[in-house]
């Protein structure tokens, strides 16, 4: 069993910019100790309401970027969909609050150890992290190819830099507002034919995820998927962030996305709703 | 003069009052990371139980104002696998440990107890006979007299006396005096005050149940007055059964609040969620509070709130 | 298509789900002069008892984390000046007005209700048998089966099938199914969920009880996963007896979730201490909520996850 | 029984200035509605901690000045001391910030007819509505003298302004770091009868009130006090803030001091602790 992150610190972080980008918020925290070990695919968990708050649990934002050593200190950078009061909150904030938060957590996306064909698919927020994860394997000298979906173009998340960093994107939108009107399924089959990827990364809404697992099982391409479960507190030590996944040993168990997640290989999670039958443990 | 952080439940003695909640901080090694378990009173593990368990559907949390529900459902190895893995692992690491046993029947909580016999580093065991996330709350046996006192007097007759016992109670009974009486009678050296209490959030999109397991157990500071009336009841009745207590503690005041009702030690956990260093954080704050009332040591403050 | 907002307790029919809870608005005369009360679907008034009471001592209130303690000790001018000076202004300011009241026996209940018949305007009596503050907690006819019984019984003789009876219910019971129970069969029409939990503050700066009355009733946002799991048990094993719902609503969403679970109509009580137009503004709230999931009427939402 | 204020309003107010003067923050809000109605004695009640907030009930604040048409607009000035959570929240808000007040809440002090001699007597922020009277009473014609004490100097409200509108000021400090040393009652008796003081105003806490009250009624002079109860709701609708006051027909009631008060005659307050046992309806 994988424990948690052993580069995990605890730190007070300060708000450098907080911009709206579509229908995201683009916020740069510059925070000790964070950047300084984290890897693609990790995240940070957030304090959310200020002193007086009535949410008392952290909010768990993937790691967009993140540099140990530049202008202005160590930072990191997320990208925030409002979704709830926590979220809200978040894209209230200002430039210079504070903001304490525990990070990186959780596990990284698994570098291939030759250069290889693969593909990044992310579904709105989700494609926040794959872009510095495309970078590394880019310095590998992997091919990279992108596919980003999204409901509506203000939901398309492919900043410039990171359209650079890949040989190429495509983009779908189901309501036709950008790149092609669809789903990324409608256009994976071929893009991955195509490129003859051989390493899928996806990170996404759990509809999305499986929908692209289909694909790639059937045509044996390797997945590595990042899964979005509700976590109260995202340090292992609570039990509500888990899937069934089988390990090595053929034993399926819930383990914790936390910490033997987000990042998970598509093969080994058990993708029917609810605990499976065959769950270790399993009540009945 | 040197202030005594001490505190002792039947005979075990902490170097301060702080533990983990049971279930708030899995085995105790996820923790060891941000801070060495040595600095807590007690590491409570998470109730275990005899055979491997997956728990309850997903999801398995929501917030709630102040507040969280779970309905983890006692997901756990089972207890072989427990004392092989995690709680070698603790006992090495030099923490003392609280272990939280959970049965489905009164038979169950008598074989944790054997298996946990001659077990040297274990300072007490904690029997969770409150969880509300289980199938069945009839299972809950802390919500009835005669339950309560069989699972109490199970596990003494298993125990041999090697270790105290402290049972944890619901506060979703009419009269926790009472249970707490029987639990007494049946042989419980310490009371563990309170598990969570039964809630259900319904997500306002779906209209239906937000949790996999419908109702959940409710937690954290909203439920603190609920946690500090129990204790203050089941002390002003049983002023010399220690008490550990728990129920929304998030700063040295809250653990104070605890104290001064009559908990002798206080768990912590919901906070560690919000903080991983919440338990150290409320160790030093209510050290320091302790010292500006001029308390000569924590074991002058219990129950100070029915003197006063 | 018009939505229908209107709701009915019992043949009691009243033009939206949105109440003031007991002990919550007064008379109602103090929140007249923020709105008329006719935008409401009801007042409810503080629970009455048969002679004047000063209450308890003060201080009488604690703010909690997401909520409140509240000691007041039913406090009031006893049901002969009520009726002449409260009641009398209410039902002329054209107010539907449910009228709570509170005895300290049995006998007590069937007087109050005996004083009631016969009052043109009255459209339920709400039957508080679960204030928490009273000096003796045994007196909480809520927590025992046959007591609750003996109260509604006596109210429904007396009241000779004038007006409805809602029988208001503590959470701090082991099993609130087992009391409805009762009460239904002793003639309640139907039940008000949840009367506050039982708690306590401990002033950290003088080590004692905060409130006067040392324990007090906790409400707000903090119970509200409490009032929604309680009320969806009780709709669950009696789908057919209305409840009035309540506990920490403070948005048309979490007035939603109360219904959901099961509640015809919704009581505001803490949430008018933070915003004196909080019944209004939830009442708005609520009902484009419904109308956006695309119920045709309130009635459609009512238990409606049960179905789900 | 008196009704709660017809003049209240609840209204979204925006903070105009926020300064720190000794131990109290000087907040000004610009906040239609309220200083339409105001007197002095009067008092408003603010929502604290934002949208996420932990604290369910508004707190309680005596208003120190307003003004209907000043060149800001309508405004309402308090002076808040920092005790527990809700004040530090109050005294971190910014300019710009908006406040949820409803307001004007309570009674006023009554203004004598004739122009007598007045003292009004405060004790820490408790100065802080006694000015705004003055000003009224001197345009009365009355003779004010003042009377203000607390622990230390810092803790001393006494505006400039409000200084030039009274005859005189007399200030006490128990640490002595401003004007006399010692509580306001070690000179009160000689201000009384020097200044051949016809009604007394005092505000602030308790155990002063019941002070100044053991001189006032010693020497029959009358005495309107300023309460300061507890109070969840501000608006009568919840019995928390009760005192025992004599009603005119000799019954002791259990009245609310946010609606029959904060402004009471001192000789109708029962001062004993707890409820006195002539009360009306007290229980054993
Ligand atoms: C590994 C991981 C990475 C994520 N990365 C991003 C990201 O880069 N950008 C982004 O905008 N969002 C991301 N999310 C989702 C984000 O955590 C939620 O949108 C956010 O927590 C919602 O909080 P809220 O207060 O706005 O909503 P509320 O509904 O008020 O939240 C209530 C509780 O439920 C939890 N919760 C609600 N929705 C989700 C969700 N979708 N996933 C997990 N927990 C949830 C919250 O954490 C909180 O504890 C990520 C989630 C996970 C698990
Ligand atoms: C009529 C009146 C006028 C007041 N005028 C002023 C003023 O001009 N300036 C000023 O600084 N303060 C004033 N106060 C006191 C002020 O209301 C409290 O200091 C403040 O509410 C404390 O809130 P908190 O969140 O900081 O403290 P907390 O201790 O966190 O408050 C918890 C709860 O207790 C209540 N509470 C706590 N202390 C008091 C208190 N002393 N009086 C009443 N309620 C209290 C709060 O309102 C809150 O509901 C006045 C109070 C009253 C009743
Ligand atoms: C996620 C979670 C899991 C829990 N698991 C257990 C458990 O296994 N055994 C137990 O006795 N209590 C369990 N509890 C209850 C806590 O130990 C504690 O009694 C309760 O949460 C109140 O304390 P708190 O408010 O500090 O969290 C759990 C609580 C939470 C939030
Ligand atoms: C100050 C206060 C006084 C109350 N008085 C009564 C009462 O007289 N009778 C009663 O049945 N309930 C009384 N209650 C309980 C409320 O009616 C309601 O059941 C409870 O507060 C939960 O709702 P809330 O969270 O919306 O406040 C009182 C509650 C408060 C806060
Ligand atoms: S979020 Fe707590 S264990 Fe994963
Ligand atoms: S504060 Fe609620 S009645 Fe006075």
């Amino acid at each position: 069993m994988i424990s948690i992150n052993q580069r995990a610190v605890t730190s007070e972080g300060k708000i450098l910019s907080n911009r709206k980008i579509g229908a995201y918020h683009h916020i740069i925290i510059e925070i000790e100790g964070i950047a300084e070990g984290a890897k693609p695919g990790n995240f940070i968990a957030i304090s959310v309401g200020g002193v007086e708050s009535n949410m008392p649990l952290r909010r768990i934002f993937a790691i967009y970027r993140s540099k140990a050593q530049s202008k202005y200190g160590s930072i990191v950078e997320i990208i925030v969909a409002e979704s709830g009061k926590g979220s809200a909150w978040l894209t209230r904030q200002i430039e210079g609050s504070t903001l304490y938060i525990t990070g990186p957590l959780g596990t990284s996306f698994p570098i291939p150890a030759d250069p290889i064909n693969v593909a990044i698919i992310g579904g709105g927020y989700g494609a926040a992290p794959l872009f510095d994860l495309a970078e590394t394997l880019k310095n590998k000298g992997c091919r990279v190819d992108a596919l980003i979906g999204a409901a509506t173009s203000a939901k398309i998340f492919a900043p410039l830099e990171g359209k650079r960093t890949v040989n190429s994107i495509t983009i779908t939108t189901e309501d036709g507002s950008a790149g092609k009107k669809g789903r990324i399924t409608d256009v994976l089959e071929d893009l991955l034919k195509e490129n003859q990827i051989e390493l899928i990364y996806s990170c996404g809404p759990m509809g999305m995820l499986k929908a692209v697992h289909e694909i790639a099982e059937r045509l044996s391409i390797a997945h590595q998927i990042s899964v979005e479960e509700s976590m109260a507190c995202g340090i292992g030590i609570c039990m509500t962030c888990v899937l069934p996944i089988r390990g090595d040993d053929g034993i399926v168990r819930m383990l914790r996305s936390c910490i033997d997640g987000p990042v998970i290989d598509g093969e080994k999670l058990i993708w029917s709703e609810g605990i499976p039958p065959e769950t270790l443990g399993r009540h009945l | 003069m040197s202030f005594d952080y001490s505190t002792s439940i039947a005979g075990s003695v902490f170097s301060n009052p702080i533990f983990t909640a049971s279930g708030c901080a899995a085995s105790g090694r996820e923790l060891a990371q941000f801070f060495s378990l040595k600095e807590l009173g007690a590491i409570v593990t998470k109730s275990i139980m005899l055979k491997a368990r997956s728990g309850r559907d997903t999801p398995r949390m929501a917030e709630t104002p102040s507040g969280m529900l779970n309905s983890i459902g006692l997901q756990g190895p089972g207890i072989d696998k427990f004392i092989e893995e995690d709680l070698s692992w603790l006992i090495s690491s030099g923490a003392k440990v609280v272990v939280s046993i959970a049965g489905e029947s009164v038979d169950e909580y008598g074989a944790l107890a054997r298996r946990l016999r001659g077990i040297k580093g274990i300072s007490a065991i904690e029997v969770n006979i409150s969880c509300p996330n289980v199938e069945n709350r009839g299972q809950v046996f802390a919500c009835h007299p005669a339950s309560a006192r069989a699972v109490i007097e199970s596990v003494r007759i298993n125990l041999g006396g090697e270790y105290p016992i402290i049972a944890k109670l619901s506060p979703d009974v009419t009269d926790i005096t009472l249970i707490a009486e029987e639990v007494i009678n049946a042989g419980a050296d310490g009371l563990a005050l309170i598990n969570t209490l039964l809630g259900m959030v319904i997500n306002p999109k779906t209209l239906k149940p937000h949790l996999g397991g419908k109702t959940g157990g409710l937690s954290g500071p909203a439920i603190r007055p609920v946690a500090v009336r129990t204790i203050f009841q089941v002390h002003a009745k049983f002023p010399k059964i220690p008490i550990l207590g728990m129920g929304g503690v998030s700063s040295g005041s809250d653990a104070l609040e605890l104290i001064a009702a009559g908990a002798s030690a206080v768990s912590i956990g919901t906070a560690s969620f919000g903080d991983p260093y919440a338990t150290i954080k409320i160790g030093k704050e209510l050290q320091e509070l302790l010292i500006s009332h001029n308390f000569p040591s924590l074991a002058d403050a219990v129950g100070i709130a029915h003197d006063r």
